[in-house]
């Protein structure tokens, strides 16, 4: 099993959903972060000064899937998430050793 | 005579009918999505610096000054610059407070009125757009439309039709505008696919309770006076408010067995809309039956026929004012008693008169068609000569960072930068 | 006679009378969970209409008509849907204002008084339950002590006591309602081992706030004019609010060194409670002390004897309004002068009358008796027919999602769905 | 004559009034960081308590009783303990209202001008500190420019300098007692370097919409009576703020192509600040001009002023109310018109007279001088004998937990604990 | 070390938080998700109009404990995280390979 | 590649950053999250009644790194955000196996 974690756009959460949906990549979860990299957020105007928001709202997706899926999870947030800008994000696998459905205590990929 | 009760009322009023137009920015920005927080703030709450402006510079004399050539179409620039306009003297239009004073009254109604239509062009309208919008439908729309209800020598007024705080000018102006400018701009991306929630329903509830209480003194206000037709129209207003909010709990218990703030307030604001016209003219038994019919009238205007039409009112500006302002002069005309006040020739149809029920019906198809009318021309024209509309992109990205690079709660994570 | 300014004055008190109830909506949801916001809103502005429509249907008429049956416990129905009740002729309660706008000045008493109650219900009562406590609570308790203290013939009048804002009618009986109803419903849960966090102070400050400017509107507005007695009234309510504000913030330093936003305005809301009665009763001074002496005993009620008693009273309805409205009425009967106000037919107990104090102290006796045993009374009526507490799941999910399926921040996260 | 009309409006003024104390502290709390929210809520509103008892106790009497000494310098204590003063006979000041009511009239000014001040103070000092410095500022700033201003055998008064609703007084006195005392504290750390994100701007839009509707009541009210003069104030605040609001955001349209919200409200009241001296002078035309500079003037002293100097005046105390206020009181003196209010005894400098110009540009430096130095001098023996200023660890964590060990927002995040 | 990762429903949230308290489980931190599986939300009424949230908020819990803990770690919240409807959540377990105490510099299992 | 995961406190953040900045880590996330561990909160008053407030908010900032920089990263961590007093926080330091930068489909170290 593999943990799949994207951080993406705030506005590419919708269609991201819709798009997992078709490819029937049911159980995930999401929170807000901010988050810097190289994109220095954009300039906010405060009563005449300036201010660079150099921390910027992302969404951070947590997608657990079975191994063979990774590839193909990965392949989707590409395609919606990307708009060849920077701040688009970055996708990072990392390997979950458990699984387990707390309604029925099922383990491993079933508990998906 | 100018007397310093009536003054005192009527200033008092005036200051509490002002505060109705942030209110109405808290009440649309609660319904937001967070990321169209300070556009839909922004956009309400502009309406202050420009239509005051423009009312002091022209507006108030093309609305209330003598007639231009006599069509009862518009008024002349007598009045511009508030000239012949006086602190300490009574004008033509009342004679129990200064002239200045009916000004800057009437003022607070004009900067409230286009403020109303924003919130059906809500989340997708940039907003030199809707600047430019407000500007030129204060001047086609609302003087001409003032000047035709109220102003000397109108020409609605000559109908012999009755408006007592602003139904055909105010509601119905600018819900039918907003039906007609939302279907032009086009619906918000993914609209009736997607739920949009709001984001704050506190920040809502604040804004419709400045608008309850505040309505009392748009209401009363309009008799122009600390007298007893200003508490028949507080005591109106009241009554109607009241049963609406009630009626809509009771739509939402029979079709959800749940009541939501959201709907009980709207009840409330659309009881508000709809006795608007009436509040001066109808006795207080009328008043309940007036506000216990308008919610499952806007109700059913919100679910069923914007459903059907799939028009993209975001806010329910047609579905609570346009809808509830028709309704209300409708009311009128069934409901009206010269004996409560004079201005209204004829009695209403429950007391056998027909004439007034249908100069009711004249007035509010000229309102319809003329705002529609004019509001679909302003549009048109727009769309030729500026950006009307956001990019796909920006509408997903919010337009608080988009047209004002401003967030509506940038430090509210706690997290500082 | 009725004159302009007077009835400018009552006019825009009522509409500032009538805004504190959102305003305690708002006071009142920044305290509590996040979970249970949109049911606290709820519980409280439904009163709004269903105070309203009552009113005017019967309400009014059982409260202020002419006594049925001469017992002076509650009026007939020669009033009901404002019968007899003319918004240009005076009544038989005040012969300079309208008796439409007495009527509708009441009534925004009426409609706070169930809802400050509702603050001891917080988190755990089925939404349809406290609809139907209300409706009851109403009809037998607020009508009926409405009558007894303030209608023509009432029994409490009878006795010599004077209660100037409502000092039993309000704030006693709906602090005590809020007792009696809380133990009845039992503690929420996880009450005494919990903390319950308010989620939003600044959403209980501008409730706070409104209470606080809108109560100036409510104490001055009972003089029923723009007098002397409007004055000292209102003036008697600014010194009191703000004495009480220090000697809470007092108490604070000295328990824990450091003073809250909470605790000021608490302190600020109890001294307005303090003076309600006694506000157009008192000789200025005597403000400082009766606001100065209710933070403490205030503070004492919701810390020392709620823990020892274990009741849950959740937001303080009978800490605040129990307690402050006793002491008030307790105090108008130590400091009252006729010389201020020929109402009161004795001095205070400070100037050496003794008869007013006893006649103050057997008012509220029976203010409490008499509410305290008829709320009782509906809760165990109500426990008998309907379900009346939410189940412990229900609780622990929120009111907010188990009673309206509404949330109050559903897109605050910025995540759009 | 009392009359009630008049009454009734200052009542109803008072009230208004009153609630924009809390209204600024929504504003203020809302531009902070999350962390410091109560702690600029309660700076603020404490302002309330402790001005009201002092007010009553001598601040009045200091204030507005008869000269003490006859230097025109400060009041003696007659009116102490709101002796002398009656809340049904008409005072010194105003003869159409009871003293009482001119007294708490004049309270509400009072709460206001310290509470600004704390706006550049915002997120460093310790809140005994402040409870001092306002304590001692408005016994040695207050009450003696109030009492030069305003009070019978007054110094300014005497040069015959004018001030219709507190430019001096309220106005220029707290924005440079903000300035010198924010220079003395030292800025917040990071100051320069970091960005501080307001953290929830619906919060400052309700706080600037309470400022706004309330400073009608604020100039109008100066006018102590319902009268043409009160028309004549509102009219020109409503002219002033609208066009303030317009040529601020013309400003950031041009600057930055985008307008915001904080930009937007921050004009409107600027332009309510600079016409406040001039509001019952001068004739519409000019209120149009005083608005419309008052946003670039303001402008400049808020970007490059402020950052030249460098000094930390966090959220504009000075920017908006010192260079908004010295900008009004120039502007009485080149519009005035002795037939608008003949309290002027020279018309402005536009319509030839030099005398009044002359005389308002001495009361200003008076005002600047003497507030300046009387804070200066509070903030110096203040160091001495306590903390003024939170340690940095302390800063960094936040103002709501060191200094109040409460938090804003303690269950937003909807995790119940 | 092992982090055990559990997405609950927000009013298990308090009982457990007892119930760790109980087991001497006391190092943990908690944030708000949102989340979407087999559960598909709630229905919302928004002015008439019937809308579905599909993105429910949860809470999810991270707790880093000695290898051998795991299991009744998973117990506990098995015990009184599940409903036995759907939405309870889930447990995920990642392997940790370090853990400092940042007072006291202090690494591995001594750190927790 | 690993992922370092520190908790908190949050006036930390801001010269946290600093310092990265000034040590040329440029890529990073951060939340909010309660926590509690030794650190038992702080006392609220609520009216009158003392309160503990026992979940204490917390910053959680993930940075992942190729495997070299792991300890200078904890070392900058350390330096800053340590008071010595009970609450500072934990790092925790987990392998990552794969990162993907969304805008150009990089991987591995490159992408970070
Ligand atoms: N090394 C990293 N560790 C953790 N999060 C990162 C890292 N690098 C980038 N991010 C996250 O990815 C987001 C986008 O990164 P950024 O460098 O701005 O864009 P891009 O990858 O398109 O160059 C950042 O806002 C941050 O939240
Ligand atoms: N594959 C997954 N990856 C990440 N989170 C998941 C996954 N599946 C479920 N979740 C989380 O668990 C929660 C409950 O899952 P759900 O399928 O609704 O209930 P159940 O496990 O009882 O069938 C979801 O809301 C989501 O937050
Ligand atoms: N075992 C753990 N798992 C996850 N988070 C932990 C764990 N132990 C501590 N934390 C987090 O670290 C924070 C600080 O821990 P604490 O024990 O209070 O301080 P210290 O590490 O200085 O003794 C806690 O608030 C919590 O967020």
């Amino acid at each position: 099993m593999k943990l799949v974690e994207a951080i993406i756009r705030p506005e590419k959460l919708e269609p991201l959903k819709d798009a997992f949906l078709k490819y029937k990549i049911n159980g995930l979860n999401v929170r807000q972060v901010l988050g810097c990299g190289n994109q220095h957020g954009w300039t906010a105007h405060n009563r005449g000064t300036s201010v660079i928001m150099n921390m910027i709202p992302k969404i951070e997706i947590k997608i657990v899937v079975a191994d063979e899926k990774v590839e193909d999870t990965i392949k989707v947030i590409m395609d919606v998430a990307r708009t060849g800008e920077i701040g688009d994000g970055k996708i990072f696998v990392k390997s979950v050793e458990e699984c387990i459905r707390i309604r029925t205590g099922e383990r491993g990929d079933v508990a998906l | 005579m100018i007397n310093s009760g009536d003054v005192a009322f009527v200033l008092i009023c005036t200051m509490l009918v002002f505060f109705m137009t942030p209110g109405l920015a808290m009440f649309y920005g609660g319904m937001v999505r967070r990321k169209n927080t300070v556009n839909t703030l922004m956009s309400v709450v502009f309406c202050c610096g420009l239509a005051i402006v423009m009312w002091f510079a022209f507006g108030y004399s093309l609305a209330f000054a003598p007639d231009a050539g006599g069509f009862g179409f518009i008024g002349d620039l007598s009045y511009a610059f508030f000239n012949n306009t006086s602190s300490t003297e009574a004008g033509f239009y009342a004679a129990n407070i200064p002239s200045a004073l009916f000004a800057i009254f009437q003022l607070v109604f004009c900067i409230i009125t286009p403020a109303i239509i924003v919130g059906s062009l809500s989340g997708r309208m940039k907003f030199p757009a809707i600047f430019v919008f407000v500007a030129f439908w204060l001047l086609l729309v609302y003087y001409p439309l003032a000047h035709m209800v109220w102003g000397e020598g109108g020409l609605i007024l000559g109908l012999g039709a009755v408006d007592f705080a602003g139904g055909n000018v105010i509601h119905i102006s600018s819900g039918v505008s907003g039906l007609v400018a939302c279907i032009i701009l086009g619906s918000r991306k993914g609209y009736g696919i997607q739920a949009y929630h709001p984001h704050n329903i506190p920040l809502f509830f604040i804004g419709g309770s400045i608008l309850w209480a505040g309505w009392f003194a748009f209401n009363g206000g309009c008799a122009l006076g600390a007298n007893g037709l200003a508490v028949q129209a507080v005591t109106n207003s009241v009554i109607s408010s009241g049963a609406a909010m009630l009626t809509w709990m009771l739509i939402e218990t029979v079709l959800f067995k749940k009541v939501t703030v959201m709907g009980a307030v709207t009840g409330a604001i659309v009881g508000l809309v709809a006795i608007t016209p009436a509040a001066g003219f109808v006795p207080f038994w009328s008043a309940l039956i007036i506000g216990g019919l308008v919610s499952p009238i806007c109700f059913t205007a919100m679910t069923v026929i914007k459903q059907k039409f799939g028009y993209d009112d975001a806010l329910d500006a047609f579905g609570c004012h346009g809808i509830g302002g028709i309704w209300g002069g409708i009311a009128t005309g069934l409901f009206a008693q010269t004996a409560i006040n004079p201005v209204a020739q004829w009695n209403g149809l429950v007391f056998g008169d027909t004439q007034l029920i249908t100069a009711q019906l004249m007035a509010i198809c000229i309102s319809v068609l003329y705002s529609g009318a004019m509001t679909a021309l302003i549009m048109f024209v727009l769309k030729k000569v500026m950006k009307v509309r956001v990019s796909p992109e920006e509408e997903a990205l919010g337009l608080d960072i988009s047209e004002h690079s401003e967030e509506a709660y940038p430090a509210f994570s706690g997290i500082d930068q």
